[in-house]
């Protein structure tokens, strides 16, 4: 009964390391030290799976889906190729070689999670870390518009709040907590100071810790809803710290200010900088969300968001980021690696999803998946197929194989690989 | 002028075609024939002016005396006047994306709306645009410390997103309403907003000369702007006065003798730019 | 394939050859002594000059860093679209390239061997996964070693065998090839925000100095035997005055014994950064003549240009104090990463102007580093890609050697500071193409103790570069010509297969990744790793397990033995 | 009877947990088709813990269960990511590629009929 | 000396002799007209002559609220010194001392670029009396004509400058003098004469009212001083002063000296003001002062000046 140990947890940003999980006779029977997601992941892996490839809900054989789907995109002249950020930098590399050959445009889920901080960060930059810098040195952690007590279960205890390190061996009372954000979430039991902030204010927010910083004063007596006093208090415990860390999640990136919110932080953390050691670390959601931005980069010059279709890279989000492509209509086929934008992209672009000729690779049935006209059934990278995932610091580790994925089902790199050499001829 | 006209021959196209020849500096010079098979971008495929337009009018030996009529909505076509250094465009509908980005000279009318990052990045000539502008008008590309670098941009309607985002120089005019960040990161150029101004205002806005002026309502301005008087400054009257005389805005020399409250801000990046507010009633 | 590369004027620095008109020989990839012509392709290279292929010890072409580069400047790839052909990939170039377009354009430069500089070993499967996307090229990586916990740790307690120990398990974790050491110390007090400012100032949190951190490190790369000397970006890079700084790091190390068959103990990296006099922006001038003089003296330094190219560019350092420096001297974005337990970086975009003083001294100061030294097999051309200005820029620095008249007429066009505050203006030296030949392939290669490199005798690779140019009559006043052949090399052959010709590249092979592989003796291993593992388990955030790269990431590899403990 | 709020949406642990065994499992159903309401305001419109509750902003409306809970304050609201969330929101980026999904102004009023399903969602979709 | 006549008034055919001059036109506007002319009369007092002023200056004529850049009333000043480089220390002094401490003016360049022979950056160096808050005005990048102004925060308000302000290669000391048989009659016809003479653009005439009584003759019998009265030309001493040129009659002397931005203007000026001149009763003489031709490259002739109309 082989037991595999620092097992690689596909779910979140963190990618976890630690994992024990129990194989036998080809089943996961038992996980150790994951959270509540990562077991639910890794023991149901092999439930509600796509079992076949599909051509307009017919089961086909992998060369005809393959055949079908390599039609479908050489005839489209605005093909998408859209998902990516649960599965490996190997699949990655594929689709961005196959939206080249194809002059199409390819996105990945960033473009709706953290695509403002990448657009933020190619305005002003980063002071950011890896976790492990966090861990030993951080005496002040705020965590702002994120709640990793919902998103990224094991963060606070191996990476942040709780983590005891080179200069925290005391873990949680070694550090100084604060929680932001619109709702009293469960952080609040966690911070030493809640700041409740309005919906839809946290650019004033930031803008006027940013002031204060600076050592101007603050005319007003509260901004979004947070006192004066609580601003002037935190601005000067943030420039007393001797490392201070904001985490940061979708409750900057997806309200109003969108990057603009994002630049506001990296304008703090960066003037924060000139009294003490200051970082800025988003908290990415899927595991691989980094990895497909890093793999586009080197590639393409481009984190998301990127159009071959004159023949070399063009980038801009908004113009040529999945939501916009579909909600306007323009995309006349796409191709959907591990994700399910369906369920998760705003309703008129789900539409059109269901309108165009849509290819679907997921191990899993997905509502995606039941409106695709060709969907394939994939190995499950982490679980049934190895490659390199990027943590959400940068950090590239390398995903295992447990076990076979089901009879004939290929890992998502071999499918596009396939397709690459159908559209190829 | 020598009169250039194409006529749309499709309607809504939704995969937008690119056609940045749609300039003077482009045309001007080739024959009738030439301009038909100027190459266009549709998707994936490359393809020839003639297959979107009837081409037809007079091609002049210089952008200088170019003028280019588009006959109808085009809101489907990307890029045109892109580049541009002189002659002028006319649309007689709605236009797309990149209208006039990076251009340097001539005119460009249009006498409906257009799409995002119209004047992006332009550092002179004239675009007017008779409707409504898009996000990004007038804005930085991503990643651009400088976004309009000259010329002036007019929109009668409102303005989307971070209009003016990054500008250095030139001027842009918002007839209608500005959507919020607008003048972000402003280091230099001037702003004017005739309707309503939305929050974020001049957000990172750092100084050198940069100024949004509000003759209309303000919905909020940030708390790291710094108000510091009401007056009546005398330079708004050669501002006022230039949007009358040179862009026909009769009612802006309402506003002149009017008094302003000037706030000083972004502090958040320790800037010292300007937003002047006129003075109700 | 077998080729006859015929009657071109060869230049083989390594095996004496000196622009004689020659045949060279490859089969089966590789250089041999003579072939039938029957049984080769044959190319005519008369009129032309025959080098080895170019090699770059010091060029960030893969990484986080350089992909933060990339991520932070849409900007700079919108100047320079590459599209896709038949048989390249697409991508965009200028300061940050893409990786296939990287590989592409070394490869039109004749150069084949590219050398990533700045590995923290954290990221090292990062900087495997590019070099792989990196094609043509033969590679590798230098893990950064100045800044990691435990040498700092080892240095202190003052356990050279355990740091050697390190060094192997290392080298062998990362698949790295040499010591590569960043402002050792100032890294780690970056950490804190702070930075050490001298070789003798305490590491902010441990009780050692950079001179321990340096002079341990070499001490152990030499008892080791490993292929290179430690590679060394010097404390206090960019600030006025550190020329004194680099002197006596070179000083500090003048004791230690060289491995048997090199003579070098310590290469210092893109000097002219650390080659300034003067105590102020205000009184900068050269320190270039005091430091070739140390080096013309001595014997145990090398060291490479990071010569300035005025154009915009994007620099990026594991230095992250100085790149927080450059940030609020430039008020330009800035990215700053810290790497847990091992090392930091930082990112910031600058443009070196020609009106600038401080930049006109740079730029002079890079030359005359190159030619106040009288030894071209120590000094290296390099721009610190991307740093001093992007690597496409060698023909033009190679112009700039070659003639004194291309280097007038560019101080002619910018700020008079680097006629007033540097030496260069007086110096007359020109490089010939052998000199070039030393300096871009011949001695990086034998520095870097790679045998099959840098040359054109039977055995070595059968990298070649044909420059479209003749020596005969080829005068420094042609400058623009040598620049124009150097650019576009009219064949570069990698590993026997012809890779591009008249400038295009027309096949793409994956080139091969060396790394340095040093067996640890058994007992030292296992009080190793049972220090890694407490380490790991209190301090990282990654398991000890799943920290060295896989063999997965190394698909044609090169290990390099090394016998370290006899 | 109707209310406004400002609705935001977000990810929770057991939405993961869900997702993980299945999208078209119960659980998983069951992770995403409520709100999360404040008492009060729950019955202002008179509605409660396991009731029907319209939803509807400018871009659309979508039927979803109500949740009560203190944590939640009077005038806000709260739908997990998901295919219920996802018909409420405005697709327009803004140049970004980011639509606003949080911070939304919502109105809620008591449902006539019950939740769509899953798979009458996807029917729906398909058209 | 041969003689013509206007209105049968003697002209003598001789001529001014005018120096090369540089001026700069300077338009000062403010709430209202009185505050646009104060500015303007600090701004141009004690500027009559170089002799012993730094530069000479006059008011050139008033503007409309249509004429000025503003809309404001304004007024126009020209001031001349000998080089583009002496004429820049004045204007930044009187534009400073003057016109920046006059409640609501603002001031703007008088000579458009494409006219003038240089800009001069006054506003530019003014603009540092905002100690730091001073603000950059732009106007036309790309589009219209690139324009830049300073605005200094001043406790009143706000003062307006335009950074540059044109210079033209000019013309200083034309002039003619009018004799006539009593103080009366030639002060009133110099007064006509320099009412008419302010009706021709481009000129001003820098001394009192626009009249020099003195006259200058360059150098005196003190070593210390330059310049003296025009003695040949005194009446008191017509008799008693051994090169006299006052005709017999003439009893009362008054130079009318004229700068203008260029030739042409001066020379429009002079015939206006000879032929206002002549109108009066008891003008006896109309003559102009000039140094044989030896000191100024402008010879101006009196005949010339008034075409047909002599005789």
């Amino acid at each position: 009964m082989p037991v595999y140990r620092s097992v690689v947890c596909p779910f979140c940003g963190c990618l976890c390391d630690d994992l024990e999980v129990t194989v036998e006779d080809n089943r996961i029977v038992k996980v150790r030290n994951g959270c509540a997601i990562s077991t639910s992941k890794f023991l149901h892996h092999h439930e509600n799976r796509v079992e076949k490839p599909l051509i307009d809900g017919e089961s086909a054989t992998l060369e005809e889906a393959v055949k079908e789907a390599a039609e479908i995109l050489k005839s489209a002249r605005r093909p998408l190729i859209y998902g990516l950020s649960s599965t490996e930098c190997g699949a990655i590399a594929k689709a961005i070689e196959l939206a080249e050959l194809i002059g199409g445009v390819i996105d990945n889920t960033a473009s709706v999670c953290h695509g403002p901080t990448i657009l933020a960060l190619q305005t002003l930059g980063e002071s950011k870390c890896t976790l492990g810098t966090v861990r030993n040195r951080a005496d002040l952690i705020i965590y702002w518009g994120c709640n990793p007590l919902e998103a990224h279960l094991r963060h606070l205890t191996r990476y942040s709040a709780m983590a005891r390190g080179l200069y925290t061996s005391g873990g949680r009372k070694d550090r100084y907590v604060v929680a932001v954000d619109v709702r009293e979430t469960r952080m609040k039991r966690v911070a030493d100071l809640f700041v409740k902030v309005k919906p839809g204010g946290d650019y004033e927010l930031l803008s006027a810790l940013r002031a204060v910083v600076r050592g101007y004063g603050l005319d007003v007596d509260e901004v979004s809803g947070v006192p004066r006093d609580v601003i002037l208090e935190l601005a000067e415990r943030m420039k007393k710290s001797r490392f201070g860390a904001i985490f940061f999640g979708l409750g900057l990136t997806q309200s109003e200010g969108r990057h603009m919110n994002i630049e506001a932080a990296i304008g703090l953390v960066a003037d924060l900088n000139h009294h003490t050691k200051f970082v800025l670390i988003p908290m990415r959601g899927h595991y691989n969300v980094a990895g497909a931005n890093t793999v586009t980069t080197w590639q393409t010059g481009y984190p998301y968001a990127v159009d071959f279709s004159r023949g070399y890279p063009r980038y801009n989000p908004g113009e040529y980021t999945a939501v916009d492509l579909l909600s306007r209509g323009e995309a006349d086929a796409a191709l959907i690696i591990a994700s399910d934008p369906v369920a998760h992209l705003p309703y008129k672009a789900a539409r059109r999803l269901a309108e165009i000729p849509t290819i679907v690779l997921d191990p899993k049935r997905s509502m995606t998946s039941m409106i695709g006209r060709v969907v394939i059934p994939t190995a499950a990278a982490g679980i049934e197929a190895e490659g390199t995932a990027y943590r959400m610091d940068g950090i590239p580790i390398r995903l295992k194989k447990l076990m076979e994925p089901p009879e004939g089902v290929l890992p998502d790199a071999e499918i596009l690989s396939l397709i690459i050499e159908e559209v190829m001829g | 002028m020598m009169e250039l006209r194409l006529k749309p021959k499709v309607s809504g196209l939704s995969i937008p075609l690119e056609a940045e020849v749609i300039s003077p500096d482009v045309v001007a010079g080739k024959t009738l024939r030439e301009v038909e098979e100027l190459r266009v971008y549709h998707g994936n495929r490359v393809e020839t002016l003639s297959e979107y337009f009837e081409v037809e009018g007079e091609v002049a030996p210089n952008p200088e005396e170019q003028l280019i009529i588009v006959e109808g909505d085009v809101s489907w076509v990307k890029y045109i006047g892109a580049e541009m250094t002189a002659g002028k465009v006319i649309v007689k509908g709605d236009a797309g994306m990149h209208l006039g980005s990076r251009m340097t000279g001539g005119e460009i009318i249009v006498e409906g709306s257009v799409g995002d990052w119209a004047g992006a990045e332009m550092a002179g000539g004239l675009i007017r645009i008779r409707g409504d502008a898009g996000d990004l008008l007038g804005a930085a590309y991503r990643g651009s410390p400088e976004g309009m670098r000259g010329g002036c941009i007019f929109v009668e309607g409102s303005a989307g997103y971070e209009t003016g985002t990054g500008m250095r120089r030139g001027l842009i005019v918002i007839g209608g309403d500005a959507a919020p960040f607008t003048g972000a990161h402003m280091n230099g150029g001037v702003i004017f907003i005739l309707g309503r101004a939305a929050k974020r205002l001049g957000a990172q806005m750092k100084g050198n000369g940069s100024l949004i002026i509000c003759l209309g309502e303000v919905e909020e301005l940030l708390p790291t702007f710094v108000y510091d008087t009401t007056y009546t400054p005398t330079f708004m009257r050669i501002y006022l006065k230039t949007l009358s005389e040179k862009l026909g805005i009769k009612r802006a020399e309402e506003y002149i003798g009017r008094a302003f409250r000037r706030y000083r801000g972004d502090r958040a990046v320790g800037g010292d730019g300007e937003i002047l507010v006129v003075e109700r009633g | 394939m077998n080729l006859i590369i015929k009657g071109g004027y060869v230049y083989d620095p390594i095996n004496g050859v000196n622009g004689e008109r020659m045949d060279i020989y490859i089969k089966d990839g590789k250089i041999v002594e003579e072939l039938p012509e029957h049984e080769a392709k044959v190319i005519d290279a008369s009129g032309m000059v025959v080098m080895p292929g170019g090699v770059d010890l010091h060029s960030h072409i893969a990484g986080s860093k350089i992909n933060l580069g990339r991520l932070l400047r849409p900007e700079d790839h919108r100047k320079d679209p590459v599209p896709r052909t038949r048989v390249t990939r697409a991508g965009v170039g200028y300061s940050c390239p893409s990786t296939y377009i990287a590989g592409y354009r070394y490869a039109q430069m004749g150069y084949t061997t590219v050398m990533e500089p700045a590995m923290p070993p954290l990221g090292a499967r990062h900087v495997h996964e590019e070099l792989n996307d990196t094609p043509i090229v033969d590679k590798s990586a230098y893990p950064l070693f100045g800044n990691n916990y435990f040498v700092l740790k080892y240095v202190r307690e003052g356990d050279l065998e355990m740091l050697k120990a390190f060094i192997a398990w290392l080298m062998r974790a990362t698949r790295g090839y040499a010591i590569k050491i960043v402002n050792p110390g100032g890294v780690e007090s970056w950490k804190w925000g702070k930075n050490v400012e001298g070789l003798d100032d305490t590491v902010e949190g441990f009780d050692v100095t950079p001179r321990q951190i340096i002079t341990s490190l070499a001490r152990a790369n030499e008892e080791l035997g490993l292929p290179h000397t430690i590679h060394l970006h010097c404390n206090n890079l960019g600030v006025p005055g550190n020329y004194q700084t680099t002197i006596e790091t070179m000083r500090a190390v003048e004791d230690i014994k060289p491995k048997e068959g090199r003579e070098t103990t310590i290469h210092i990296v893109h000097c002219q950064f650390n080659a300034l006099a003067g105590d102020s922006w205000a009184t900068l001038r050269s320190g270039a003549p005091e430091i070739a003089k140390y080096v013309n003296s001595h014997r145990h330094v090398t060291l490479d240009l990071g010569q300035v190219i005025f154009t915009d560019t994007t620099t990026m350092t594991g230095d992250g104090p100085w790149q927080f420096r450059l940030y609020n001297l430039t008020g330009n974005k800035w990215i700053n990463s810290d790497v847990e337990m091992e090392a930091g970086a930082g990112v910031v975009p600058y443009t070196f102007r020609k009106k600038n003083p401080v930049n006109a001294i740079q730029w002079a100061i890079g030359l005359e580093l190159a030619l106040l030294i009288y030894d071209p097999w120590r000094v290296y051309m390099t721009t610190d890609h991307p740093n001093g200005g992007p690597f496409t820029f060698y023909p033009k620095v190679i112009a700039w050697l070659m003639s004194r008249k291309a280097r007038t007429e560019t101080m002619l066009e910018i700020h008079k500071a680097a006629m007033r505050k540097t030496t260069l203006a007086d110096i007359y030296r020109e490089y010939d193409f052998y000199e070039i030949a030393i300096t871009t392939r011949a001695a990086p290669a034998k520095v870097l103790g790679l045998r099959e490199k840098g040359h054109l005798g039977p055995g070595a690779d059968g990298d070649v570069a044909i420059y479209d140019i003749d020596p005969t009559e080829w005068r420094p006043s042609m400058y623009r010509e040598v620049e124009k052949a150097f650019s576009r090399a009219k064949y570069t052959i990698k590993g026997g297969e012809i890779i591009v010709v008249d400038g295009e590249v027309v096949s793409t092979p994956l080139g091969k990744t060396y790394w340095v592989d040093v067996e640890i003796p058994e007992d030292l291993e296992g009080e190793l790793m049972k220090d890694l593992e407490e380490g790991f388990r209190n301090y990282y955030t990654i398991s000890l397990d799943n920290y060295p790269v896989e063999d997965a990431y190394l698909p044609i590899q090169r290990p390099v033995k090394v016998v370290g403990w006899r | 009877m109707e209310i406004t709020v400002t609705l935001i949406t977000g990810r929770t642990a057991e939405q993961g947990v869900g997702k993980e065994i299945g999208k078209l499992s119960e659980r998983y159903q069951r992770s995403v088709n409520y709100i999360l309401l404040n008492p009060g305001d729950a019955e202002r419109i008179g509605v409660g813990e396991g009731e029907a509750v319209e939803v509807s902003t400018l871009h659309g409306s979508t039927r979803v269960w109500c949740k009560l809970s203190e944590d939640i304050e009077a005038g806000m609201a709260f739908i997990p990511l998901g295919p219920w969330a996802n018909r409420l929101f405005d697709p327009e980026t803004h140049g970004t590629g980011i639509p606003s999904v949080k911070g939304v102004e919502a109105k809620i009023r008591k449902a006539e009929g019950e939740p769509p399903t899953l798979e009458e969602l996807l029917r729906e979709l398909k058209g | 000396m041969e003689m013509m006549r206007v209105n049968g008034v003697e002209v003598e055919d001789t001529f001014a002799e005018a120096f090369r001059m540089w001026g700069c036109r300077v338009i000062i506007t403010a709430k209202n007209q009185k505050w646009a002319d104060t500015a303007a009369m600090e701004m141009t007092g004690f500027a009559t002559s170089v002799i012993m002023c730094d530069c000479e200056a006059g008011i050139e004529r008033r503007l409309s609220e249509d004429e000025t850049p503003d809309g404001r009333p304004g007024t126009a000043v020209i001031v001349f010194a000998h080089s583009k480089k002496t004429l820049i220390e004045p204007l930044v002094r009187r534009i400073g001392q003057c016109v920046l401490t006059c409640p609501t003016t603002a001031v703007y360049n008088g000579i458009p670029e494409e006219e003038a022979d240089a800009m001069l950056d006054i506003g530019k160096r003014l603009r540092f009396f905002g100690d730091g808050y001073q603000v950059k005005m732009r106007l036309g990048d790309g589009w219209l004509r690139r324009r830049r102004f300073w605005r200094i925060p001043v406790m009143e308000g706000e003062f307006l400058i335009e950074e540059m302000l044109g210079a033209k290669k000019g013309v200083g000391g034309g002039n003619f003098i009018i004799m006539g048989v009593d103080e009366d009659s030639t002060l009133e016809a110099a007064e006509r004469a320099v009412e008419a003479i302010h009706r021709v653009p481009g000129v001003i005439t820098p001394f009192p009212g626009g009249l020099c009584r003195s006259g200058s003759k360059v150098g005196s019998r003190y070593p210390f001083l330059r310049a003296s009265t025009n003695t040949p030309f005194c009446p008191a001493i017509k008799h008693t002063y051994p090169e006299s040129q006052v005709p017999e009659g003439v009893n009362s002397i008054i130079e009318v000296v004229i700068n203008g931005l260029d030739e042409a203007s001066v020379r429009r000026a002079m015939a206006e003001g000879i032929r206002a001149a002549v109108e009066v009763e008891g003008v006896r003489r109309i003559s102009a002062v000039n140094f044989g031709g030896k000191l100024g490259k402008y010879q101006i002739y009196l005949r010339d000046c008034l075409g047909g109309e002599a005789s």
